[in-house]
Order: structure tokens, then C-alpha cells, then sequence
């Protein structure tokens, strides 16, 4: 997939297959809510959804709308607005398989994508039950515990390489190098994932790592398949040192996805307008 | 009622005593991290550090000002396993005797009856930092349970298991317990000012060690007080607006 | 240790004790050459040397002013100027303890430190002589190798926790946060080592953490354990965008340094005459 | 010599020749990295990607203008085992028929008779890196051993080692051979103009194979020598200022 063949949200959707293992940014952390509502537009299916390492709305509308078949996260909420109530409700009618984890977990498995290792070990989580429902962890010596220390069980987490990573952030350049700043899971997820697709608020027209106080911040273009620019990209959530969520919106919602009925009619009223931003 | 507390004052605020109350369990911490949601631990740690000429260091998620990450999101955990954060807060739908937490849901998982958000960090957090301060407002039988339903991050491991961090307090609205490591149970350490025993025994679906007499939880001075009131309330502003406007009386 | 300890380079020498495991950058990534200096003035001894990935002068000093017992590294060399013959002489005498690497193997030994592991597993080197001179190191079978693979080996580093890492910066603030920028193995010497000491070109009254964009690439105060500031403290080398390194100096250092007496006599004027780089 | 390269321009250098060379071991490369003190690889890499409309991407470290790195020095080492490093080069203070390369020292390790800088990231790259170019200008028999003293990074791998990198090629001052995995030797494709099969015969110190007639390397063409001398020229001079002034003909 290069570049140059997505020049809009639509392309990005198609971009991103059924049934592809797809990690998306915490809600706090670029998500990419306008390709998001292109994916549902086009009735994505199946996808494994990774989660770094929590989501929110992202989730809960692709939930929502079906298209999710197993969601591996640490933690779905919409935060101050509340529980997520259609994945509360797929979650209760056995919808969608979960892989519960921790947030450590999900970031360790990435980065060992990341680095082309097929696991990570990681502290913690002995005794919890999340590694009891997680046939796909295990538990290992770390071979360097002490002859005469009666062993020291670390649990060893599978690298997960998702098809594609998709987020939001606050600018790109035309080489197609996407500034990120201190959010630096969004780089993790770039080298571990096959494709990264990208919206942004907005295109520079100089070249990123070109002023070495910006580069650290950057992802190089060598990781990036495809770069949508899409002002308010990240609505009704908010964007770092951008703007806000849209509390109004988030309110109107929680209240009515409580119901299938009600989730419904919020999906079409959005997919069908797209300046809903401006009501 | 706490004799150095003018009368004048306006009484503390069920939140500012849960402040005071947090702050005083971070005493001697280089490092305290406060994760999202959290605005009463946060501002127990910033009334720490206001009183103590700046120790601990407290890390706020979601703050600007008081957030000095740079790594992303798994920099706090790192940051934790380096042995570089003194305390850190966990919630729970359900805490039991043992000190398990469940953030999961109830019922028989997957397809729990009620589905909370998840574990977050709290299965590896719970492991690494040494004082890990549970902190859950409502004090019922519902949430104070005699064993989790899901053991999103358990109370305690068996010997063998690398776990420097672990269980240190349960603080709720009624009551503070201290969490006995070697006895694997929580031991009650005071009452709040207008509850008692009998409520607090009423509405913990767990049994607990207690002395024989149990005191009272300590209210915080009138300098206190305006520290909370005034420093810390702007400090937690920046983070929690909304907060702030319901949890301090207003006028001060 | 606290920051406000260290006013000078002699304080931030007499900070790093004999015999600490000392972790220091490569040659071309901020190396801290005024505070070698005056580490080898106050006589440091014993020192285990953490080469991150590699070194030259700096470690090439240290060994010929009797400094290192134990060197580990991936390459020591003064690049483009030739061999470093201190080096290769206390190689030759088998007056130092070396623990030959590989770059990556370094690198994923502090990221395991980092992160607080007990090791971390890292592909290749499996089959070369590096691994036959590493007892420390071990090889484990990958735990998600399939059942019918016959195993899969992977080799399993220990972590590498530096008592000091030391390296030379750009800049730093008043509070000491300490901009790094795209030399992000400099973050991760910091969040590996219990102490990390820093000198810098220059201190900025204004926090680095306030841009957004600058932060990207600061390592925060959390880390850092004492900033001298130290104007040309990478020279004879250089440090990234600011200055190349005096390459006069070094074609003499190198001419010099071929015999012990050379060497002696270098070490004594450059000790003798801190204004050397007026010459 | 090469019928297409004009009588009336001036004859490609030794380096020039070997920049054209390792542009061809190249070809259908998404992304090459160069890595440090390698002007002629990078040179190559640079012509290839000057004549093939911006393919390979070329990662030229120490370059400002060439290099995409943003994540420290651990970058090159990831993204080589991610799979998005298709070509890299390697040298070797020795090189064996085997393709295990030496970067350490010859004699006894660790007290080696002659000490050369360690293995840098050999022994991780020569796994990772699908098409791993030998590059060695020096053919002689001290470089080109029987068997190394040290095996920085082995040519080949048991089977059931994680391998999908190795030796490709292995370009000296005098011949160009492949290497065959199947059979875990060099085989020789050309002898450099100017130079004869018995003359690498007597300078290489392990067995090889060969065609019954060995060609002689081609050279560039016309067109290939002007990019070579106009931008690639330029682009590696950023990096190697000094090495453009010896590589390529003056005034031209």
C-alpha cells in the first residue's frame, strides 16, 4: 500500500480488510474518530480490535455497529460520561470475544513487534485472572533466577502485530512524516503494526525532521502508508493541545445508545451528517 | 473534633478530610503517580507535596503542569518497575479481605452481569509500587465484598513471586484500613468523624482485624485546611475543574 | 544523590565512585569529555565500563589512564583517525576484562533494565563467538514456538542497571529536565541507571517540558541525578548540531598515543591545562 | 570494456565501479541502511535510488538529509527485524569461505595479536537483513581466511536457528561473487576490468566456486557515470566531504 493511492477518508476505510487485526490510540491519545466513522460507513467487518491499551468511544461505536469480533484491551470507558453501554451490552449478550489485559501488556506485546521479537516477558499479573482467560500468555522461568531460589515464574506475552495501526494526530508534512510529540505508544504502534494509516488536522509544508527539536517527536514517513488530512479528525473527542471533547455531544449519546434503538439512531444521524460537528 | 481546628473555619468537607487522610499516607514518598479519574488521591498528593517543601515529586496523568512524561503511555509502568514511584492509587467495583481487586465485573466471566471497564494497569501496578493505596468513596457491602468475583490484581502472591509492591491502605468514606501483608487482611485504623463501628462492621462484606478501641480518623488543622483550600485547590483545578467547584466550599 | 550536590565537574567526579558500572554514549551521540577528564584527574579506578553501543576516545582514555577493569561494548574505535591504540594495547596485555557485544545486545540489556526485567530475549547471535565469550548470556527456547517447530533458540540478555549513566547534552533548564532529542538511547541510558549525571552546553531558564514539541525529546528531571553545565564538554569530539570535532587534536592524540610514554605525556598536558582547546 | 560508455569520457575509477556494482546488487530494494564510515555503499545506495525514481529508500546513518531515525540508536536494529530493511552492508577485518565475518581480532581471544574495534551490530543484522553485501575493498589472503579467528557473525545457520537475513554478495577490489546459501559458499560472477581469475585465485584464501567462464564485471554506462558524478556525488558528499574529493575525477 503506498502512500499516494489514499487521498481521502473513504480510501483509508477501504484500506483497512475485514477481519484485520487493527489497533487504534486510547481516547486521550489522537483517536481517529473521523476515519473511524468512514470505516463504519463502509460496514467494516470481523476486526480484532487492539486497544493502546484502553479505548472509549472509538470502540464502543465500532462495537456498536458490528463490525468488532474480538476487542483485546485493558479497559473500555467513556471516563466522566460513564460506562461504554454498547460494549457494556455486546459484553452481556456474548457478542464479542474478549481478551482482557493490562495496560503494561498491551504496550509490552507491541513493542515486541516492534522489535521483531516473538515475546516480551512482564512483571506482574501472576494470580490475577486475567492471565487465567489468556491461554494465549504464558508463564516462563527467567533464566537468570538464582540456582537456590526455588525459581522466579515471569509471564511471557506474544508480540501482537496488528495489520494496521490507525490514529489522529496534530500535523504531517508532504513526505508523509507524522509529528506525534510525547504520545509515544502512537510511534510503538507505527513500527509494530504491517500498516499505519494516519489523519491529521493539518499538512505542513516543510519537511518535519528537518529542525532536530521537532524530530523526536516524529514518526518518519518510512513507517506511514497512508496520511488523510481531516481537521477535527479526533471529533467528538478531543486533541492534544488542539481542543476539547465535545461534552455535549458525549452526553447526548450516553444517554441515547443505552438502547439498541437509541444507538441506531444516533449511527445514522451520524453517518448521514457529516457536518453533525456543527450542530 | 480536632482542638487545633478553629471553630471559625468552615468545617472540612468529606473530600478535604479524604485529602488530608491520603496525604498523610504518603509521608516520606519521593514519588507518588496518580492515574486518570482520580482527583482526590490527586490532590492528597499535591497537599503532600505543598506542606513538605516539595517532596514527594507527584506525577498527575492528564495534567500538563504537573505531568513529566515523555515516553507515552508505558513510561509510568517502566517508571514503576525502576522502583521510581513510592505510591500509586487503585479503585475497584469489588475489594475484598484479602486485598484482590476487581475492576472486570460480577457474575461469571465473560458474560459478566455487570460489566465494569477493565483492569487498566492494575495488575502489574499492584505488583510494583510499594505503597499502593486503594481508594474507593463508597463504603457497602456491594463493593467491600468477601471475595472478588474477578481477580483483576490480586492482594497478595505466593512466596517466590517478584512483588516488592502491593496492598498498603483502604481508605473509603467511613473508614481508613491499614492492609497487613503478613496476615493477608485489612486491619481498620479509625473511623471517620460522625460514623462508627457499628456502621462500618454493618458494611463490609469482609472481616478485618481492629483494635479495641478504634479512633478516630484525624481532621486536618485550620493551616492545613487553607492549604487545601487554596494551593491544592488550584493545583487539582487544572486537571479537575468540576471537581473543584463540588468538593471545596465555596467562598473560601 | 541530589542534583543540588553537584555544582562542578570535580563534584560530578567525585559522584561517580570507584568501581561503578558506568554507562557512557557513544562517541558521535553527546559524549561527556570534560567530566572524563575530570574523572580520570580525580584518579577514578575499577570502573566497569557500559559502552551504549559503542565508544571511542572516551573509553580509549579511561583504559590508558588505568581507570577500566571491565569493558562492555560492541566496537571501540576512533573511527576515521584509526585504532584506538590504548585500547589495543590493554587488550594485547590483557590488562582489561572485555565483554565483547553486539550494539543491539546492549541496547535491549538497558531497555530490560528500563523496564525493569530481568532480561529481555533478542534474535540473532546465535552461532557466533560473541555468545561462546558470554557466560552471562543465555539461550532459552521461545515458549510460542510451535509444537511441532523442534524449538525455536533465542538468546536471553540480562538486564544491564548502570550505577551511573554520564553523558554530554545540549541543553537543560533550571529544574533539570534535559533535552536529548532524537538521541533516544541517552533516555534510555537514564531510565536504566540509578544515577544519571549530565553536563551541557547551556541552561535554559524557560522548562523544556512547556513546548509541547520540545518535550518530545526531554528526558525529565525524575531521571537525572546532577547537571554541570560544561560549554564544549564533548570537546575534542563533537556534539550533534552544535560542533565537529577538533580534528587536529585528534590526528595528534592518535600519533601520540601509539606508546605508553605518548600517552603519558598527552595525558599529563591535557590534565595540566584545561584551556587545551585554545591551542 | 562496455560498449555503451563513450570513448571521450573519462574512465570510471576503481571507486566508481564499485559504487555502480553494489547500485546493482540492489535492485528491487524497498529500503537499504548504510551504516557508519561506508561512503561507497552508501554512494551505491544512493545511485540506485537516483536511478530508479526514488527506490530504495536509502537510510545513510551520520547523514542529516539521509536519515529518517527517530527513535535513538536501537531504531536501525528494530526496524531491520521488523522486515523493512532489505539490503545492508557488512565488512570484516576477515571473511571466510563460509561467509562468518570477524570484526574482533585475529589469534586467541581475548588476548588477540592484533585487536580490530568489535563486532557493532554484525551478529544481529547478518541474521535480520534478507540481502547482507560483504564489502571489503582489500582482497587479500590476510582478509579473505580459510576459516576466521573469530566468528563475529556466522555466515549460515543451523536449521531451526530464526534466520531470514544472511550473505548475498561479497564485493572486493577485484571480484564480485554471490553467495549460495544452499551450499554455504561464495561463487564468483566477474572479475573486476583489469584484473584476472588467477589473480583471485592467488589473493583469495578459500575455496569457491565458478562458472567455467568468469565474465568481467560490467560498467557503467555513460548516463550512470554522469549520475554517478553529478548527483549521487553530492548527495554522499554531505556525509563524506573528504571522500568525494579522492573518488571522483576532479573537473568533472
Amino acid at each position: 500500500m503506498s502512500a499516494c493511492q489514499i487521498r481521502d477518508l473513504d480510501d483509508l476505510a477501504a484500506a483497512i480488510p475485514d477481519g484485520a487485526k487493527l489497533a487504534v490510540s486510547a481516547d486521550y491519545s489522537g483517536p481517529a474518530m473521523a476515519a473511524t466513522r468512514a470505516l463504519i460507513r463502509r460496514r467494516v467487518r470481523n476486526l480484532h480490535l487492539v486497544c493502546v491499551p484502553v479505548s472509549g468511544l472509538q470502540a464502543e461505536l465500532l462495537i456498536g455497529a458490528g463490525a468488532v469480533d474480538v476487542i483485546e484491551t485493558s479497559a473500555v470507558t467513556l471516563g466522566e460520561y460513564g460506562a461504554a453501554p454498547r460494549f457494556v451490552a455486546a459484553v452481556r449478550r456474548g457478542k464479542i470475544t474478549l481478551k482482557d489485559a493490562t495496560c503494561p501488556a498491551i504496550h509490552a506485546a507491541l513493542q515486541a513487534a516492534a522489535k521483531g521479537l516473538p515475546f516480551m516477558p512482564l512483571r506482574g499479573i501472576l494470580g490475577s485472572d486475567l492471565l487465567k482467560h489468556r491461554p494465549d500468555w504464558k508463564v516462563i522461568e527467567n533464566p537468570f533466577a538464582p540456582g537456590d531460589s526455588g525459581g522466579d515464574p515471569i509471564v511471557a506475552l506474544p508480540a501482537i502485530k496488528p495489520d494496521v495501526a490507525l490514529f489522529h494526530a496534530p500535523l504531517a508534512d508532504r513526505d508523509g512524516n507524522v509529528f506525534i510529540g510525547r504520545h509515544r505508544e502512537l510511534m510503538t504502534m507505527a513500527h509494530a503494526a504491517t500498516q499505519t494509516l494516519i489523519t491529521v488536522e493539518e499538512i505542513s509544508e516543510t519537511n518535519l525532521l528537518e529542525d532536530e527539536r521537532f524530530a523526536a517527536g516524529v514518526i518518519p514517513a518510512l513507517y506511514i502508508s497512508g496520511v488523510v488530512e481531516a481537521r477535527s479528525g479526533a471529533w467528538p473527542l478531543g486533541l492534544w493541545n488542539a481542543y476539547g471533547e465535545d461534552e455535549a455531544f458525549l452526553r447526548r449519546y450516553v444517554a441515547a445508545a443505552k438502547t439498541d434503538a437509541g444507538f441506531a439512531d444516533v449511527l445514522a444521524r451520524w453517518l448521514g451528517e457529516p457536518a453533525m460537528a456543527a450542530e | 473534633m480536632n482542638a487545633t481546628l478553629c471553630s471559625e473555619a468552615v468545617a472540612p468537607t468529606r473530600q478535604e478530610l479524604l485529602i488530608f487522610t491520603i496525604a498523610g499516607l504518603l509521608a516520606g514518598c519521593r514519588h507518588v503517580a496518580v492515574g486518570a479519574a482520580s482527583p482526590i488521591p490527586g490532590a492528597g498528593a499535591l497537599l503532600e507535596r505543598a506542606r513538605s517543601n516539595g517532596t514527594p515529586r507527584v506525577s498527575v496523568l492528564g495534567s500538563t503542569r504537573n505531568n513529566f512524561f515523555t515516553n507515552g503511555g508505558v513510561e509510568l509502568f517502566d517508571c514503576a518497575a525502576q522502583g521510581r514511584i513510592d505510591a500509586f492509587f487503585l479503585g475497584g467495583g469489588q475489594i475484598d479481605g484479602s486485598g484482590n481487586v476487581n475492576l472486570v465485573g460480577t457474575g461469571s466471566y465473560p458474560s459478566t452481569e455487570v460489566r465494569w471497564p477493565g483492569s487498566f494497569g492494575s495488575a502489574y501496578l499492584y505488583f510494583l509500587v510499594p505503597r499502593v493505596i486503594l481508594f474507593r468513596e463508597e463504603h457497602t457491602r456491594r463493593v467491600l465484598v468477601e471475595r472478588v468475583d474477578f481477580i483483576s490484581a490480586p492482594g497478595t502472591s505466593e512466596k517466590g513471586i517478584y512483588r516488592p509492591g502491593g496492598p498498603h491502605a483502604l481508605l473509603t468514606n467511613l473508614a481508613l484500613f491499614d492492609y497487613d501483608r503478613e496476615r493477608r487482611r485489612f486491619r481498620l485504623r479509625s473511623v471517620h468523624p460522625g460514623h462508627g463501628i457499628e456502621e462500618v462492621l454493618d458494611n463490609t462484606g469482609f472481616a478485618f482485624d481492629r483494635p479495641d478501641t478504634v479512633p478516630q480518623t484525624p481532621l486536618p488543622d485550620h493551616e492545613t485546611l487553607a492549604l487545601i483550600r487554596g494551593r491544592v485547590r488550584d493545583e487539582i483545578g487544572e486537571v479537575y475543574p468540576r471537581f473543584v467547584e463540588t468538593a471545596f466550599p465555596s467562598g473560601v
